[in-house]
């Protein structure tokens, strides 16, 4: 299995929860401490290993708030 | 019913039913969204129509069909959405068809802004579409006024049969205000509409026909100039006007709609400070309150005219000034609107804004 | 209570700018004075700054659009900036002291920081925020009654969310509360 | 003797004003002929469309609006809404309905207003003088096409019957021709039918008839209904292409 | 080319070809279709294009796009056709697009009828579209002065990134007259369209967009000034008119298009009969030419505004004139056609005439 | 590493101005994406259409134009015809195409432009506030239907792929959806397809997308996307409704 | 077989005959030597005896001019 | 000649009106002169009357409309009753004699009747009555000559129907000779 690793222009995210939802790993949460500059509570990622680096979670955002590069 | 806080556009609904419209044909445009979301609402209810149509082209067209038929029948829209309801407007017209068009103006040209303006008094004025016609164009300055002209303009298109169109910049239909729906109408003999295409079993024996065609040039150019009669009548009967601190103006601002209060301000600080200035605040702006202009003291130092438009209106105060006062021009446009401390300046600095 | 008072609201979307210009609207159509409010959007109706304009007087209204404030009630930094220099000698700037960490100063005007979101995050909805900020501003400048203003915070709720009126009452005691801690007055 | 045929009542005595066998006449008398026999010709409104068919508010008789170009299906609409009880039917040239007016027609279709359409096909724009319809033929030389139609340059033939009856609103739709006296009596049912269905309340109904120009088409007038049948039938075939009401009208 | 004999819409036609049309999009109405049809064959011919719309709407849009990619482009319509395309031509003066509308006006309001008129002096110069734009307007008197007008049109167009509107009555677009097509057109200076959308592999990095929303009132309101700033200078660069028989004239006729050669006629032979009146003929209707009144001698008995309407351009003398003479208006509609006797008639009665 | 995903080039830096989870932005990059890897950025020109959509010409990262509301085929048809070298495409929601653009849009079906449609079907009047839009469906509350539409007062929703496909001037018509990833690379392979046929001239291409949002149907971003699978699918199913090119495109 | 009587409302009459083409006996024609006001060529019954009253030529004409009446 | 003429034609559509009226203005330019034609239609462009006016003149033209003509063309009655009264005096009126019956008669005023469509039957064509008008009306007005005339009728035939030119020659000529046989002398 691929592993994937995820950097995200925080200040692009409209915290909308997609990428959460759609994260087959379940391994995104909203940070509900932290507020980008628009004033929404950015994503992050909990269990980063467990990434397989499937990219649902960048296809899925209408932002384009995730980059997933991977490694295999 | 008392006092109640109501948005300008929701006003204009409810103002509407209290004029009695059977039908609304309209097409979503902002900054007028509130006058056929509330109608969708209590029409529907109440046994009436209300339709939204597939564009302002097909909302004109279902208004003439009403209209025809012999229906109270209104549309709404705004800038973008009118230019496009033209040809529609000069159909209705030269059928002498009545409605009320609601015109809630945006900034333009083209798509533009949605932010309020006053720069489609051309569009509402000189028509746009073809033929000479004439449509009856009131423009309140308050949410009240709106209301009263609303709930009477049916009566005028019916009485006229003619179009009437209540021109509103966005302000006056986004703002609220505190206003009052029991004021009464002026009553008006209105004839029955036996010229409605109902059906021929309602008026056996005759053919009802709504129709602007007419092929024969003698006779096209009769029927334009029954319409410059009836247009005359209108000129004679309908001008209406305010006029605001006329006993010894120094100048004279012309303005309506929410520029004429902003303008009222105005004069308020220019009175502290010891400057005369009165208003010329059309409420017709077809007919247009040419008569007012005479009085005007000789003595005034100049007519300035305040827009929310690079200079409209403008062209009716040169008509009626007619070369005796020193006409200027203060204007915003885009959706800016100026202060009253704008105009106190516009009107210290009145010889920098001479245009004739 | 002056004559006229011309009110300048702003802050977030979201935030309640709108119901909170419009709540001062309503009460002085209530009380049978004048009220005038008009919105004005950001360029996108969503996201983006909102504010909006509020009039109150005992007598018609006539220009809706005014130069400076009497009363400026920021909800956000931007909002604040934007709007602080053009507020009335004499005038009033309130502003939402969780947003709003430096301390706000403006020449013969009164600025007053209310932590609107952290006692709306004690009542347990931070949506009631505004209505904290309603409480202090009423506390200040004493414009209507409790009555009036509980009235028309209903109506605004209305059957759905009547559950609500409990909370949006309390975080407009809280608002005077804090104002009265604070010993200021104003009117 | 008993009078087998005569100038329906539902037109009126005044000539008509199309060219000489122009089958906008035949058209017409079908209509009159239907709103006579159902006995709904003083509760009906005409809707005259811009065409060779502009003055067909002196023809039939009964009320009659003129609707701007292509416009006839939002007035109609305007004028059912308000008067749900009367007839509303437009006549409407292929110019009018399927290029300018294809949005009025759709969406009236698509909303299910109860009106009927009868849809004149004579693939060119005949009262300005014989430009290209959306509905000529590729091939057809007309005033804009001087070469012939190509799909290329102009397009391809429009086919309106087979577009509308994926249409959820429409109740009856058929595409008929008046070319020769078999074909009239068909389209005579169809148009009947139509009206029929509007006085049941049923939707949309519309008659899509191939009819002749023959100025335009620049043949005689017996030419010209070979021609309708030789060129154009192939390229719109006949027949019902919609029936909502197919199961209880078996009779 | 010697001289030929031609219609007046082929004629337009084939000026536009001489002008470098790259494109027409139309749609039929009369009485214009012979610029369609003529532009049909010689166009697709010569591999340029040709498309007939579906509609006056489609068509006004097909223009907005090929304008913005740079090509020089054209549609031509008649007054219900012109009054559908308001919006599109709005949008077109807001994003600054060069394109030639013409238009070929007949008897109105509605569908009217289909002879020759000038009731849509309103629809070209004051818009009808929404928002405060200008259209460069031109109003030919004959064939000659049409086609001479068309080939310099899309220059002027270019030059000022502005529609420009071609506007004749029916006459003029039906009738036959000898002209000649190799009358050289003035040389202007015409920078390249660095910002035609056209891909940024035409001009890399950089992206070029055809726009007229501008959502922040401010940045409209710039933009309507920066628009406003054009239209003084087209005021200043662009105005054309003839002054006839100007010399010591009892009375001033001003009369455009077909109207101003019947009023030519009439000048003569109120010659003969020992009244002198001279004529204004306005060749841009924007930019008005309000100088050739500062002309009129103050001894001159009024001035006589001949139109086929009931009245529009009307407005624009009574502005120009601001007062200084007495004004009086003489007009036929609905396709009639005045002969030159019935304006030495009204001449003569002048005084009955007067309307300011 | 390898990047498996990034912000495509085909977009500018521009924050979209959409609202939080609103997949105007997934359709968004999946245009960019299709346009980068068929190499023709540089040539395409953007139509934005008037509706949330209207700032697109902002976010495509080449050469646009903003069309009146319903317009955007005819200004894609004007610049086409004078560069048809170039890749024209029109962005365009359900009010725009559906309502005031249909008969734009059939149109230049009709003549088979060779340009690519983007329409967005979101069931609503999104940039105005939430009204009824001809695809909204039946039951749904919008601000001009606020008991929900029904037939009798508001019309049916509108199937406007069914109605495309039977226009000859289609070559590619496809019904996607972007809520969730399965249907978003579906979607991508859609889109993609639609240019590249564009690219080979094979004539008029429309992808239909199934999009959401959340804000004018009340819903939180997530719930918006479960909404398009459990009510709008199965009103409008997803599929491909039209391919020309189908035979030599089986690799 | 019914016989047919025909009525020519001759005024009306454009000339333009499709009654003559689609009278299945052929036994109407133009008669050149006579018009009408509006100076068309109106149409005769050659052999009225043959006319068997199916009114195909009534039918087919656009302009209302014949009227068939039947005796069976 | 006189330096300008003015020329109404008239009669059914079909009759070939605005073709005659048209070879003159297409005449006019050959020879340099200025030529203007307008149509006016009736009501519908099919069937109904149709009428042109021609201007031929040596110098600029101003009114293409002019209230009285100075040579009327009437090719069936209801034109002529519509327009002999509007012929300047000393003007001519030349009427189809095979459709009028009467004797036309009116002061000052050279009426000529010429029976084109017996003439056009005779030579074969009815259609080309309107040149035997033609012959007539060049024969009285010498306005142009043969040349010119054939000229224009050959690029008006086109190659399509390059064959007809000789009966239309033929045609005018008999105009020609039906107006000498009268002896009658206008120019
Ligand atoms: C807005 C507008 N555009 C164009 C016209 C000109 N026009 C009149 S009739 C017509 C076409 C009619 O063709 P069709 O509908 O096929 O009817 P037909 O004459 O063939 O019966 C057109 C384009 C018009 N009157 N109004
Ligand atoms: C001529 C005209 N009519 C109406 C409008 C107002 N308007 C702006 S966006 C819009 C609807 C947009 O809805 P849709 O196309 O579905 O796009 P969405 O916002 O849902 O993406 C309307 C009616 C306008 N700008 N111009
Ligand atoms: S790449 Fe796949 S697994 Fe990794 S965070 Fe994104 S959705 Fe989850
Ligand atoms: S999908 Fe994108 S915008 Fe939405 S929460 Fe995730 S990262 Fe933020
Ligand atoms: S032009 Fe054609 S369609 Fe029109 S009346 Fe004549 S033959 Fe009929
Ligand atoms: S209003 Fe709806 S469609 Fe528009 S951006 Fe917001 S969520 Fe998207
Ligand atoms: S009724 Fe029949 S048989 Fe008799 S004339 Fe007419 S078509 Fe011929
Ligand atoms: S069909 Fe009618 S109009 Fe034609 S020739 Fe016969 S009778 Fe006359
Ligand atoms: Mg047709
Ligand atoms: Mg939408």
């Amino acid at each position: 299995m691929p592993k994937g690793k995820l950097t995200f222009d925080h200040e692009r995210c409209k915290g909308c929860g997609l990428c959460v939802e759609y994260c087959p790993q379940k391994i995104l949460y909203q940070d509900k401490k932290t507020l980008n500059d628009s004033g929404y509570n950015i994503v992050s990622v909990s269990e980063p290993d467990k990434c397989i680096g499937c990219a649902f979670c960048a296809m899925m955002c209408p932002d384009s708030v995730i980059k997933v590069e991977v490694d295999k | 019913m008392a006092k109640v806080l109501m948005k300008g556009n929701e006003a204009i609904a409810l103002a509407a039913i209290k004029g009695g419209v059977d039908a609304f044909y309209g097409y979503p445009i902002t900054p007028q969204n509130e006058v056929p979301e509330y109608l969708s609402k209590h029409l529907l209810a109440n046994g009436k129509v209300f339709l939204q149509a597939e564009s302002e082209v097909a909302a004109i067209n279902m208004v003439y069909g009403a209209a025809g038929a012999g229906k109270r029948v209104m549309t709404s829209s705004s800038s973008p959405g009118i230019a496009l309801k033209q040809e529609g407007i000069s159909y209705i017209a030269a059928a002498e068809l009545p409605c009320v068009i609601v015109s809630v103006m945006r900034g333009g040209p083209g798509l533009g802004g949605i932010q309020p303006s006053q720069a489609d008094y051309y569009q509402a004025t000189r028509g746009g579409g073809n033929g000479d016609y004439q449509l009856i164009v009131y423009a309140p300055e308050s949410i009240q006024e709106t209301i009263d002209i609303m709930k009477e303009s049916f009566d005028i298109a019916d009485y006229y049969r003619n179009p009437v169109m209540v021109l509103v910049d966005g302000l006056i239909g986004q703002m609220m205000e505190s206003v009052d729906f029991d004021k009464p109408v002026k009553e008006r003999f209105l004839p029955e509409k036996d010229w409605a295409t109902n059906g021929t079993m309602n008026h056996p024996g005759k053919r009802n026909i709504a129709n602007s065609l007419q092929i024969d040039p003698k006779a096209l150019e009769q029927h334009n100039i029954h319409l410059q009669e009836k247009y005359n009548t209108v000129k004679k009967n309908e001008v209406r006007y305010e006029l605001i601190n006329f006993d010894d103006p120094e100048y004279v601002i012309v303005a309506y709609g929410t520029m004429a209060r902003i303008c009222r301000s105005a004069i308020e600080l220019l009175e502290k400070e010891g400057i005369s200035v009165g208003m010329i605040r059309p409420i017709s702006l077809f007919p247009y309150p040419k008569e007012a202009f005479a009085k005007i003291p000789d003595k005034a130092k100049g007519i300035l005219t305040c827009e929310l438009s690079q200079g409209q209106m403008l062209d009716d105060v040169l008509i009626a000034n007619n070369g005796k006062h020193k006409v200027g021009f203060f204007g915003r446009s885009g959706g800016m609107l100026p202060d009253p401390e704008e105009i106190v300046e516009a009107i210290k600095n009145f010889n920098e804004r001479v245009v004739k | 209570m002056k004559k006229t008072s011309n009110v300048k609201v702003a802050g977030f979307g979201g935030q309640g700018v709108m119901m909170f210009g419009q709540v001062l609207a309503y009460s002085a159509t209530k009380d049978e004075l004048f009220g005038l409010w008009f919105p004005s959007y950001g360029p996108e109706t969503r996201g983006g700054t909102a504010n909006c304009s509020v009039i109150v007087s005992d007598k018609q209204i006539n220009s809706p659009v005014f130069k400076n404030a009497d009363h400026l009630v920021a909800f956000n930094l931007p909002s604040l900036e934007k709007f602080r220099t053009k507020v009335e000698k004499d005038g009033l700037i309130l502003y939402n002291g969780s947003l709003i960490k430096d301390d706000v100063k403006e020449d013969n005007i009164l600025c007053i920081g209310v932590p609107v979101n952290d006692i709306a995050n004690d009542l347990g909805n931070v949506r009631v925020a505004n209505m904290v900020m309603m409480g202090a501003y009423l506390e200040l400048t004493k414009l209507f009654s409790d009555e009036t203003i509980e009235a028309i915070i209903k109506k605004f709720l209305g059957e759905r969310k009547a559950d609500l009126l409990d909370i949006n009452m309390k975080a407009i005691e809280k608002g005077k509360a804090f104002i009265k801690d604070l010993g200021v007055n104003y009117a | 003797m008993t009078v087998k045929y005569e100038k329906t009542k539902g037109l009126t005595d005044k000539p008509l004003s199309y060219c000489p066998g122009c089958t906008h006449g035949i058209v017409h008398k079908l209509v009159g002929e239907s709103l006579v026999e159902l006995d709904i010709l003083d509760r009906a409104i005409a809707i005259a469309s811009v065409g060779c068919s502009v003055f067909s508010y002196q023809f039939f008789n009964c009320d009659a609006q003129q609707a701007p170009h292509g416009r006839a299906c939002a007035e109609a609409t305007g004028i059912k809404r308000v008067l749900p009880d009367n007839i509303v039917f437009t006549y409407q040239g292929d110019g009018d309905l399927a290029s300018i007016g294809i949005a009025e027609t759709i969406h009236a279709a698509n909303r299910g207003e109860n009106i009927t359409v009868i849809f004149i096909n004579n693939a060119i724009y005949g009262m300005t003088g014989g430009q290209m319809a959306p509905t000529s033929l590729i091939g057809q030389k007309t005033t804009t096409s001087q070469d012939g139609r190509n799909q290329a340059d102009h397009g391809n033939p429009i086919k309106i019957s087979e577009m509308f009856k994926t249409i959820e609103g429409v109740a009856y739709l058929e595409r008929v021709a008046v070319n020769n006296p078999k074909n009239v009596i068909r389209a005579k049912k169809a148009i009947k039918k139509a009206f029929k269905y509007q006085k049941e309340k049923r939707g949309f109904t519309m008659i899509e008839v191939l009819s002749s120009c023959p100025v335009n088409w620049g043949m005689k007038p017996v030419d010209a209904l070979k021609w309708i049948e030789s060129d154009m039938i192939p390229n719109y075939p006949l027949g019902v292409f919609k029936d909502k009401g197919a199961d209880d009208e078996k009779n």
